[in-house]
């Protein structure tokens, strides 16, 4: 039974990343930031993407020999759930997690010896571009082909919800290769790839509609048919979501709490009143199972057979905790929680979108069935 | 008490009916729709009598019974003559008039009754404040008496049409050393006074529906209060009587509305998904079960019958709202994370709830406007159940005594 | 649109049923006597079956040319929530509403000259036998086959939960002949037929398994195929069912908010705690809503298409309202309402066997998907 | 505070495992399991003191630390020694062994403690009454003094054991002016002596699992009283800390329990519609995350990390069980209107929780006993997010004047 090795107390190296994260996030980033970002043009900050990248963020998970820290997925999800705790604006998800976790898992020894060094250190931006259909969330490339021409290959297809596709200078598109699915890293000025940024819900998390026509130069970074390794990569991709939507939930229903001791009604707190109390404890208790789901997912992930458990596990328990505690805090707040200067919407938006971005609960549940067997 | 005598005298005067269709064709014929503007119309419909025809003569009525006044709407419209007006001056046509029906002076009345209903002066309506939400009659917005004028300080909130409004209906703490609901005064403000200063409220939607109104020494002439000095919370409570019949009361037809866009949403994905279906069919189930029982509600109190029917809609509406429009952006799966019109923050377009994204923002208020979906249920469980109410520590306390965080 | 000829409001002879039927059940029934019979062998009293038989309940909806009131569904859905409000036991539903219901949708006039006199009188009690998987609710005869003999027809098969098989004098039974599904007619004391009481979940309506082996002398009903006519009287019975369970929920909520106003912990009536009070409110919501969809089934049985869409509607409606209200009540009572002296368990379990006895509300969703084009 | 000391100084010396080693197995070696009886086994482990590591020697322990108990019961367990009185005599050995540790006589302990471990004395608890659920401290069983006896009037409920109990944990009302906590005391009473009435309690799937227990003048010995006169309240809450623990608190291994069982009427129906399927995999997730939450914090707790982990076990089993079993009884389609094995009031047999019709009536009183979900949410929100209490009306009156209706 896997319950008996599996360690949920933090370490303490664990532990100085939080506080680390925590602080740099908090003075660095900021919800005043988060603000002017979410209406800028690209949602970006350059300057505090270096920043981040001095800290070694983007090579969290990177082996040392790819000049990352060499940490696992835990260490990372620590720093995702801080960085969901302020609703993070810019590319770290979509490029250190999501593509950097593509590569680990797709890419053949040379090319992840290529590739990952730049991503370490931030100076490469990159992005998976995996779906084709609005709905499903499907895997197989059906829209997407690609075909070798000398030693590289010609892509043609279309692709959406790229995450930060617009910020991307690399893009890891799925196409399939006729015998399987492959996995291909296109430089973002390639001739034939137009990349449109969307408007999104959640504006602090951008996206982009992708279009390949006949876009040579692609390099193939799996040794044949990818479909097992990207299945696992999905997997990663939302067991370390699930970390972030940990975080922002924690922090919808702190906001909650707070407004619930200080905000008098008829004399009264509001949170004294059961309609807002055993509210605000039910919210104690989904956001309680969120982490558990979350945390066990980020220690799993050597196990293959446990992950295809614990990732949709995860997956759908966090994502329908961190809507109904974003859209609650909303009501525990009342019609301040309805305005665009108070910071709730930011978490609903985030919470909304991110419960869709790798398959919805309903999606999540049916990957776990197939995995338990029902 | 006064439409109670007035409908027992409309019960005896057959005649009415006659009466009523009698100053209509008149009305017609001396000023036919097609070629008098509105606002003239208007005027003209409201120096017969046809405005409300349960006012007295002479402030808009024919002292008779309210149902009159949905034939002549009837009858207006079907020649082909405007309502709108009720539209475009909601809060003063549907409230502000039955405010100044019940608790103003004549010669209030001939002030404000015309022009109300014209629309040449929009109404708007100033109770909620920051501090004060849910506990309406905690609000601290002061009023002090100087010579024949009031000096107004404070801030109000959730001000829909303040910022083209020309009058306010406003309640001011005149008495904060009173308990809580006794010391009230009601007042109509100049919205175009110095000292008012009003400012859209953004909401999540990036829109504006509603306004901030500043009241920084803002003089409102002693000829404006609305009954007694410390009488506020009465005629506040008149106001809002009928603010929350007007929210959720309605009945509309079948699957349309936030569920018809459901639906379509269903059918234009081509989504088949048997567990979608299943949740899709649940909220139909439930929005259906809530039209009937408002039509239902409908009968029985035009019948006479009185019962709970009417009590819940605003609830089940604003609940049902909020699960069909998120349900909504689910249908969409991964475009359900876009939002094609985008965040400027701006005043509302209308028809802008067409878009799931949106409409999901906005439904998130549903449970808090017109009365939090905790005071419903408080009002249900205590009006219409009878159970009792809780301890209250704030009720006899003076308003300035009353713990406020 | 159907709305606008519906009128809800009960007519005087619908309030006189009402007041009429209140009295009888709380005078002649009442829980006390519930109780006996629900513990009883074969949960009947034949002396109240006469007693309502000379009220003529079980030929409300008969037509008077055949012994009947000549009265409709709606006055049969004010007798059907009575009897609901105090759990009423005996064949009522299975022989005045299903089975009656059954022959006069399918069976030839001669058939309904014959046997509806003696329905209308209550000297026979019949039940329809139609179901034959546990799951699935499907109408189609498979295991149940008929074949003529003669001027009479030889039935073998096997049904499931049919309701008071063991007090019916008469089974009426449909199985396949070939060319479609008949209904055919069966003496309880027939040869071959074996009908065994099941102890079910609420003992207040009883079940049988029925095993049919090469029963003679089974008259049919129906000419022809009745598929049409047996979908239409399930409608009939799931509406009629529906106000049943309004009469029930309605119950239960009265009993959860009289018992919110008489009991006090720490020295207040505990409706006055909003966990308390902001519950039954719910109750309210449900049942009212309930009410609507049950109301509207009833006044609507003219109407085929809006039959399809009213009776399914509130078969899932209903049930799952009498359901919640029904649980919730016995947590407004605390320990006193999980004990076997209180009421309160007597709903739970009429409430919970309704909700799958003619389809559970997630059958009846499907049945209005169908209806509606979803 | 003693426990602390105790722990602090089984850091100190390490010895302490080797000693509980040794004396394990001179009991194995004195008292064979295998051919000693069990009453006679854990007489004999009780004199060692085995049998509560962290009571103080002559008591049933040794003045360990409490972990030291978990060691031994390895060590017996493994050498095949029967822990079963831990269960058959539950209330006593869990719960009244702990009260008389923090409140009892040398002299009350040393009549008390070894029969409750042996089983030869069963124990039992009488703190509900049919006026006191919630409110506990509201109860009306009255004790009046008489020479140096008690006599005691009133009626318990919810009693487990009751009709097999030796002893009874009783809190009664000795002072009925005194504000409500004020006035209790606790007594241990004999279950045999006259004027003790104990009825079966039949619950909703007729089995009695708990019992009425009636007082009708039934004496105490003034040195059956625990702690001092009035001091009831304090050792009532002794009681009830370890009662909440119990519940909820234990982690179980995935797919166990009702999610286990409604798992395999998933595979025996062979059901394989999606809907459902969406369902049951729903429930499985919260049950899968309630198990994980309750691994997480014990381990948490156990590496000495307080969190709120393992305050919501209980609420969220209480739920998860009802909604679980009754979801069981869907599955089954027409054969969840079915109830097999009929419902003769009788005492419970065992596993009849397999019977998704039972489980699913047994279920219904989760969110009851043991504290109701309403008040789980009250100390949750109360004491773990620090949110404020309601108004109380009850606290500083005299007993004999709160409100009671």
């Amino acid at each position: 039974m896997v319950d008996a090795n599996v360690s949920y107390a933090p370490t303490e190296d664990q532990e100085l990343i939080r506080t680390t994260a925590r602080q740099f996030i908090e003075e660095r980033v900021g919800l005043e930031r988060v603000r002017e970002l979410m209406m800028s043009e690209d949602g970006f900050d350059r300057g505090l993407w270096k920043e981040m990248a001095d800290l070694g963020w983007p090579g969290l998970a990177i082996s040392e020999e790819h000049g990352g820290a060499g940490l696992g997925p835990v260490e990372m999800s620590v720093l995702l759930e801080e960085m969901g705790r302020l609703v993070t604006p810019g590319p770290f998800f979509a490029s250190a997690v999501v593509a950097t976790i593509a590569i680990q898992q797709a890419a053949i020894p040379e090319k992840q010896d290529r590739l990952l060094p730049t991503l370490a250190s931030g100076e490469t931006i990159a992005t998976l571009a995996v779906f084709e259909e609005p709905r499903g969330w499907g895997l197989a490339p059906s829209l997407t082909k690609a075909q070798p021409s000398g030693d590289s290959w010609t892509v043609t297809g279309a692709k959406r919800a790229v995450l930060d596709g617009h910020l991307a200078d690399l893009l890891l598109v799925t196409a399939s290769t006729g015998d399987g699915v492959g996995l291909f890293a296109i430089d973002s000025d390639a001739n034939g790839l137009t990349i449109s940024q969307e408007s999104t819900l959640d504006p602090t998390r951008r996206q982009a509609t992708v279009t390949l026509e006949g876009v040579d130069g692609a390099s193939r970074l799996d040794d044949g048919d990818m479909t097992e390794s990207l299945r696992r990569t999905m997997s990663l991709a939302t067991a370390a979501l699930a970390a972030e939507q940990v975080g922002g939930a924690q922090r919808c229903m702190e906001m909650a709490v707070d407004y619930a001791k200080s905000r008098y009604q008829f004399g009264r707190p509001i949170g004294s009143y059961q309609a807002i109390k055993h509210r605000c404890a039910n919210m104690l208790m989904k956001v309680e199972h969120a982490k558990s789901t979350a945390y066990h997912a980020a220690r799993v992930t050597q196990d293959d057979a446990e992950l295809a458990v614990a990732a949709p596990l995860a997956g759908s328990v966090c994502s329908e905790a961190y809507v109904w505690v974003a859209g609650e805090n909303i009501q525990v707040h009342g019609g301040i929680g309805f305005t665009w200067e108070h910071d709730a919407h930011l978490y609903l938006k985030r919470a909304k979108a991110s419960s869709l971005l790798l398959g919805s609960p309903r999606h999540q549940r049916d990957l776990l069935g197939r995995a338990i067997g029902i | 008490p006064c439409d109670q005598s007035l409908s027992e005298r409309s019960i005896m005067s057959d005649g009415d009916e006659g009466r009523v269709e009698r100053l209509v064709d008149e009305l017609l014929t001396e000023h036919p729709p097609e070629t008098t503007p509105d606002v003239e119309f208007w005027g003209a419909q409201y120096d017969k009598g046809l405005a409300w025809a349960w006012h007295p003569e002479g402030f808009g009525g024919l002292g008779l019974a309210r149902k009159h006044q949905t034939r002549i709407d009837q009858l207006l419209e079907a020649a082909g003559a405007s309502t709108e007006n009720r539209y475009l001056n909601l809060l003063g046509i549907a409230m502000g008039a039955g405010v100044l029906d019940a608790h103003a002076t004549d010669e209030q009345k001939r002030r404000w009754l015309r022009p109300m209903f014209t629309t040449e002066e929009i109404w708007c309506q100033l109770f909620s404040e920051p501090g004060a939400g849910s506990d309406v009659a905690g609000l601290a917005t002061r009023a002090v008496k100087d010579g024949d004028e009031w000096v107004v300080n404070g801030q109000k909130v959730w001000t829909t049409l303040a910022h083209i409004a020309k009058w306010g209906m406003i309640v001011t703490r005149t008495d904060p050393n009173a308990p809580k609901h006794q010391g009230m005064t009601y007042f109509i403000v100049d919205m175009e006074a110095p000292g008012v200063d009003v400012r859209p409220l953004y909401q999540i939607t990036g829109e504006a529906e509603f306004n901030e109104v500043f009241f920084n020494d803002v003089r409102i002439p002693d000829e404006h209060r609305i009954d007694a000095v410390g009488a506020g919370w009465r005629v506040a409570v008149t106001t809002l009587m009928n603010e929350r019949v007007a929210i959720g009361g309605a009945s509309v037809p079948r699957g349309s509305g936030y569920i018809g866009r459901a639906v379509e949403v269903w059918e234009e994905t081509g989504e088949d998904d048997a567990v979608l279906r299943d949740e899709l069919l649940h909220l139909w189930s439930e929005a259906e079960a809530a039209r009937l029982t408002s039509i239902r509600a409908n009968q029985l109190a035009s019948a006479g019958i009185p019962g709970p029917e009417g009590s819940t809609g605003k609830l089940v509406w604003a609940n049902l709202n909020k699960e069909i429009t998120s349900f909504t952006v689910d249908l969409l799966g991964l475009d359900g994370t876009l939002y094609p019109e985008g965040y400027e923050l701006s005043r509302p377009q209308r028809g802008g709830l067409h878009e799931p994204g949106k409409a999901f923002l906005r439904t998130r208020a549903n449970s808090i406007e017109g009365g939090t979906s905790e005071i419903m249920l408080n009002i249900l469980g205590e009006r219409v159940l009878g159970l009792p109410g809780e301890p209250r520590v704030d009720k006899d306390l003076p308003w300035a005594e009353v713990p406020r965080g």
